[in-house]
């Protein structure tokens, strides 16, 4: 049973916050909006990291997805001519939603196995983390010090394959004419 | 316009760096200008058709409302073209005082065409204010002449129509002595200010051969380096008579046009200085008849305005109003240019370049 | 007689002066009843803890702090935009406002009345849902980022360990919000101006982050508190210590934050208004407000990071500490407005080319340089005085590099001695020019 | 207690959204007094374009230029939340943790460079 405190309130607001808009991102026809929602619903897995004391993969949730992934996406949107105001649903939209739904329903199962108080931050936070970024630090460089070194060498291929991409297409990006009124 | 690739958009009538109500259409390219389109008139107010129902004295006015910004110089290429035409034969004061209003309209205008151009660069509006304390000061010495600033109706036929007041010599000789220190500010503050340089420097390069090909005048056909100065190569007010140089840029860039105005300020300041001691007594305006007939003729007189040559070109028939009159705005003619100038360029660099070409949209438009 | 007397001038000077003294005397007391502003905090805790819960008491003195943080930005706002007119009237030989209340001091607020009456206009084609949102959004990193900042000794509203990086990501969330307020516009000149806003700021991000990081780096750790409780104890500014971090973080954040040389995202000579050209009313008002709100943050986060927030030389014992820290604030909000009203503007392509090719690579050596230097200082603590010499080290580096940096580049592309116009010898056009220059 | 200090946060955003609504209510009240006309009309409703009719409809379309810088933008933004940790408790470490960080600034410094050889941070406008 669900204890009722205000962790649980809080990360019962903080979840809907971030199911509703991310469900909003799915439905909605225009692209700008469902972007706008993702960075809300960015947000409030952000904050569901601050409900777990993780307040450094809050801050990076923040900075990494709702500062630069939603640039990232932004532009990608620009780049798409015509859909950006009225997407229309996809073809495609009766399998994603039963792969949604069979993906939320494993995450049930996973779920299940764990008391929600606990996912809550409640024991997390009886242990007193003061300083999460330091002991991250330590393992980064200590124990995980392989990740960390090819975690760059990830990052360099996707600057190195973005760059030839944008190179050898860059005629094809430029042609496609925008010749959509606007509401009026 | 527009293709494929590109968008139509509208920089001006209303948008603050076209100097007035003047409109370019562009097809824009993300920020680079792929086309151009001038679209001119929203200032007409059919001032040469209307001169021909004026007297030739009634006619002064209009000249003042063409280039708003430089009355003193169109008064005084009017006043010389009717002259010439009706033989009269101004007082040599009056020559003389012709000559300084006009350079001090020079300054003036000068000022104001530089501080809109680092205005257009960026900057928040401290430059042009600085170059406004001098205008106002030349627009006091107007005031106290003729009772205008702007419009300032002063040249006459065959003359000028006041007397400057005791006070505007003593008046006008501080500021000769103050412009020159005031101009060394300039430079200090802009023409070696990295960021100035790097916006006008290399932006907007009219090669000599354009430039003379487009007919260009002024500043900005002596940006380009090519040494041309109606007070130079036809005198006219005895200019001849005094001592002065004509600066000429390098290569023809935005910068090398504001430099040029700057260097003309104080060639100005020279050129007033000697005309202040060679002012001779006597009157300052002949007697004409009141309603100026002259033979049936036609005349082009050009005079070197502040912002190129400055034509008016004049027909006769004998009655008491032009038959018709043509006014050659130089603003109209360098203008011609900006498309050459700004397709392929970006959208802060054509902004730059039409600062720097100077263009007043009332003498455009006429 | 009487009537005389009170008419004299001396009078009134003696009057002034004595209000002067007056002022002053109960400023020292009032300064020294108000010494630390957390007593009022404090005694809200206690309040409620006497008599309700913790989490009550610790509810309500937080929002205590969050009003008092509110209630800043909102009188910087209003002291700002006149302070702002004022100075930069000054700068260019005006008086500025002086009509509305004692030297204009009310101006502001008369502003805010006559936006407040303004009709707002939406556009027929914008996206209406998108477009009413980013006025009100914008203020969220505006003022979360006011969160961690130290006033004081027990002056901090934020006490978090992610300091830094939360002032970062917070403030990262501009760029979207900006680029709704552009796109949903359906303005070709807002979309121009979104477009350069986001390029820019997402360019300038990261020389931002990378001089955090050399201040997260020498003093190991990214709470604000902590920060300069290092300054003070090493005695030493961080500015000092690491100036060409200063540099990059205030010249990246002026591109962050749209101010002059770097307001491209809003050039009203190019793109008349940017962003927000379609914004009318009071919500071009709260945009204008942010930017000022913005300018004063960035005041702030200067001032506790490079420049030892709240302490200076002792006299923190003697002023409140929060005044010490407002007036290094305002001291780098002056600069940037003395930065607005001397410089023009760059281009967009010369402020990215400045960010990536000189600005990113310089800071990625330069903090590589910086741990080198925290290493030593730090393995051989022994010695005395090694942060003073890697501060007279660093310093003269960078003297050194800004000047051949100017001499180099300068000279190459510039040629001072060959731009000022010559005078022509003749004249007669084409033929004369070919005679006189070497140009043919 | 982390939370705690987050809960403030939260405070904080409640506070920052009413601070810019404050005045919008005083707008909005304004029209309801009939102080102010509230007449709009397709000429003022329409976009701003120097004062003549929108030439073209709004440009959808950004360059791919745009996605590029996007992109770098979030590799460095990336690679720096992988060096706050670092830089947090580089005092108390030996040199030898210098070297593993700087095998992972070089390998980004190289994609940098990379760029830079290719063009792809010559900016086009």
């Amino acid at each position: 049973m669900i204890e009722v405190n205000i962790y649980n309130a809080a990360f019962l607001l903080f979840s809907m916050i971030t199911l509703l808009s991310a469900i909003g991102v799915a439905v909605i026809n225009s692209l700008m909006r469902s972007l706008f929602l993702l960075i809300i619903s960015f947000i409030g897995v952000a904050s569901l990291f601050v409900l777990l004391s993780a307040d450094f993969i809050a801050i990076a949730q923040l900075l990494i997805y709702a500062g630069s992934i939603s640039i990232l996406l932004l532009f990608a949107v620009m780049l798409t001519p015509e859909v950006s105001i009225n997407n229309q649903n996809s073809k495609y939209f009766l399998f994603a939603a039963l792969t949604g739904i069979l993906f939320t329903y494993i995450m049930f199962l996973f779920i299940s196995i764990f008391d929600i108080n606990q996912l809550t931050g409640l024991s997390l936070d009886k242990l007193n983390f003061s300083n999460t970024i330091d002991k991250i630090g330590t393992l980064l460089l200590g124990k995980y010090i392989i990740a960390f070194e090819l975690a760059s060498i990830l990052l360099l291929f996707a600057l190195i394959g973005a760059i030839s991409i944008v190179r050898s297409n860059e005629s094809d990006f430029n042609i496609v004419a925008t010749k959509i009124k606007g509401k009026k | 316009m527009a293709t494929e690739d590109t968008y139509e958009l509208n920089i001006g009538p209303q948008h603050p760096s076209t100097h007035g109500v003047f409109r370019i259409k562009v097809a824009m390219n993300g920020e680079t200008i792929e086309d151009l389109d001038m679209i001119v008139g929203y200032l007409h107010r059919s001032m040469e058709k209307l001169s021909e129902e004026r007297t030739f004295t009634q006619n002064i006015p209009f000249t003042d409302r063409a280039d708003y910004l430089a009355a003193m110089s169109n008064n005084l290429g009017y006043c010389l073209a009717i002259e010439k035409i009706a033989d009269v034969i101004p007082p040599q004061r009056a020559t003389v005082l012709r000559v300084i209003f006009a350079e001090l309209q020079r300054i003036a205008s000068h000022a104001m065409a530089n501080g809109t151009l680092v205005s257009d660069a960026g900057a928040w509006q401290t430059p042009l204010m600085y170059m406004f304390r001098e205008r106002e000061k030349i627009l006091d010495l107007f005031e106290m002449t003729c009772g205008a600033r702007l419009t300032t109706n002063y040249m006459r036929i065959g003359g000028v129509a006041f007397e400057p007041p005791d006070e505007f010599y003593a008046q006008l000789n501080s500021l000769l002595g103050e412009l020159p220190d005031r101009v060394d500010e300039y430079m200090e503050m802009l023409s070696e200010n990295e960021i100035f340089i790097a916006r006008t420097k290399n932006v907007g390069i009219i090669t000599p051969e354009d430039a003379i090909n487009a007919s260009l005048s002024g500043p900005a056909l002596r940006g380009s380096g090519v040494p041309w100065d109606l007070r130079k190569a036809e005198p006219y007010c005895g200019y001849e008579d005094y001592d002065f140089e004509i600066p000429v840029g390098n290569i023809g860039d935005s910068y090398d046009r504001f430099m040029v105005r700057l260097f003309e300020v104080k060639e100005s300041v020279k050129i007033i200085k000697q005309a202040l001691n060679i002012l001779p007594k006597g009157m300052h305006k002949t007697q004409i008849p009141l309603a100026l007939r002259p033979e049936p003729d036609q005349v082009y007189f050009r005079t070197e305005g502040p912002r190129g040559e400055l034509g008016y070109f004049v027909i006769t028939d004998g009655g008491p109003a032009p038959y018709r009159m043509h006014i050659r705005a130089p603003s109209f003619i360098n203008l011609s240019l900006l498309k050459k100038l700004a397709t392929g360029s970006s959208l802060p660099d054509a902004v730059v370049t039409l600062g720097s070409i100077d263009i007043v949209v009332g003498e455009i438009d006429r | 007689m009487i009537k005389k007397f009170f008419s004299n001038t001396l009078f009134i000077k003696l009057s002034i002066g004595f209000a002067t003294l007056i002022f002053l005397f109960a400023g020292y007391f009032i300064s020294k009843l108000l010494f630390d502003l957390s007593v009022f905090s404090e005694f809200i805790f206690n309040f409620f803890l006497e008599r309700f819960s913790y989490n009550l008491a610790y509810l309500a003195s937080s929002i205590i702090g969050a009003l008092g943080i509110i209630s800043f930005v909102g009188l910087v706002l209003l002291i700002g935009s006149w302070v702002e007119r004022r100075v930069i009237a000054r700068f260019q030989i005006r008086v500025g406002p002086n009509r509305v209340g004692p030297f204009g001091l009310l101006q502001p607020l008369a502003d805010a009345i006559k936006l407040m009456q303004k009709e707002v206009l939406v556009p027929d084609i914008a996206d209406k849902l998108l477009f009413l949102i980013p006025p009100v959004a914008i203020f969220l990193p505006a003022i979360l980022a006011w969160g961690p900042i130290p006033w004081g000794p027990n002056m901090s509203y934020l006490d978090i360990n992610v300091g830094i990086l939360y002032v970062f990501a917070v403030s990262s969330l501009t760029v979207p919000i900006i680029f709704f307020a552009g796109w949903s516009s359906m303005n070709h000149y807002a979309l121009l101006g979104s477009m350069r806003t986001v390029a820019m700021m997402v360019s300038y991000e990261i020389p931002v982050s990378l001089s955090l990081l050399s201040v997260a780096l020498v003093t190991g750790t990214l709470n604000f508190n902590e920060i300069v409780m290092w300054q003070s104890n090493n005695s030493i500014w961080l500015g000092l210590f690491i100036p060409f971090a200063l540099f990059t973080f205030f010249f990246a954040s002026t591109a962050e934050i749209n101010r002059t040389p770097n307001d491209i995202a809003e050039a009203e000579s190019e793109i008349v208004a940017g962003y927000h050209i379609e914004y009318s009313g009071m919500k071009a008002g709260l945009f204008m407000a942010v930017e000022l709100g913005n300018a004063v943050l960035l005041g702030a986060l200067i001032s506790s990071l490079f420049l030892n927030g709240w302490f200076l030389f002792g006299i923190e014992n003697l002023v409140p500490p929060y005044i010490i820290f407002i007036t290094k604030t305002v001291f780098i909000y002056l600069l940037l407005i003395w930065l607005r009203a001397t410089f023009p503007r760059f281009r967009l392509d010369q402020l990215m080319n400045f960010a990536w090719k000189t600005l990113i690579p310089a800071s990625i050596i330069h903090f590589f340089v910086v741990a080198i230097e925290v290493s030593i200082i730090s393995n051989f603590s022994e010695i005395p005085y090694l942060i003073v010499l890697f501060t007279v080290i660093n310093i003269s580096l960078v003297v050194l590099l800004a000047y051949l940096w100017g001499k180099i580049f300068h000279v190459q592309q510039y040629q001072p001695e060959k731009i000022q116009p010559r005078f022509a010898a003749s004249i007669g056009g084409l033929e004369a020019m070919k005679e006189v220059s070497s140009i043919d | 207690m982390i939370v705690e200090q987050y809960v403030r946060v939260l405070i904080l955003v409640i506070l920052a959204i009413a601070f810019p609504l404050l005045p919008l209510a005083g707008s909005y009240l304004f029209s309801k007094i009939n102080y102010r006309p509230a007449n709009s009309n397709e000429i003022k409703s329409s976009i701003y374009e120097c004062g003549v009719e929108a030439a073209d409809i709004t440009w959808r379309q950004f360059n791919a230029k745009y996605f590029l810088y996007a992109l770098g933008f979030v590799i460095f933004d990336v690679e720096v939340i992988f060096l706050f940790p670092w830089a947090v408790i580089h005092t108390e470490q030996a040199f030898s943790i210098l070297i593993k960080v700087a095998i992972f600034v070089i390998v980004l410094a190289f994609g940098l460079f990379y760029a830079w050889r290719w063009r792809a941070l010559e900016w086009q406008q």
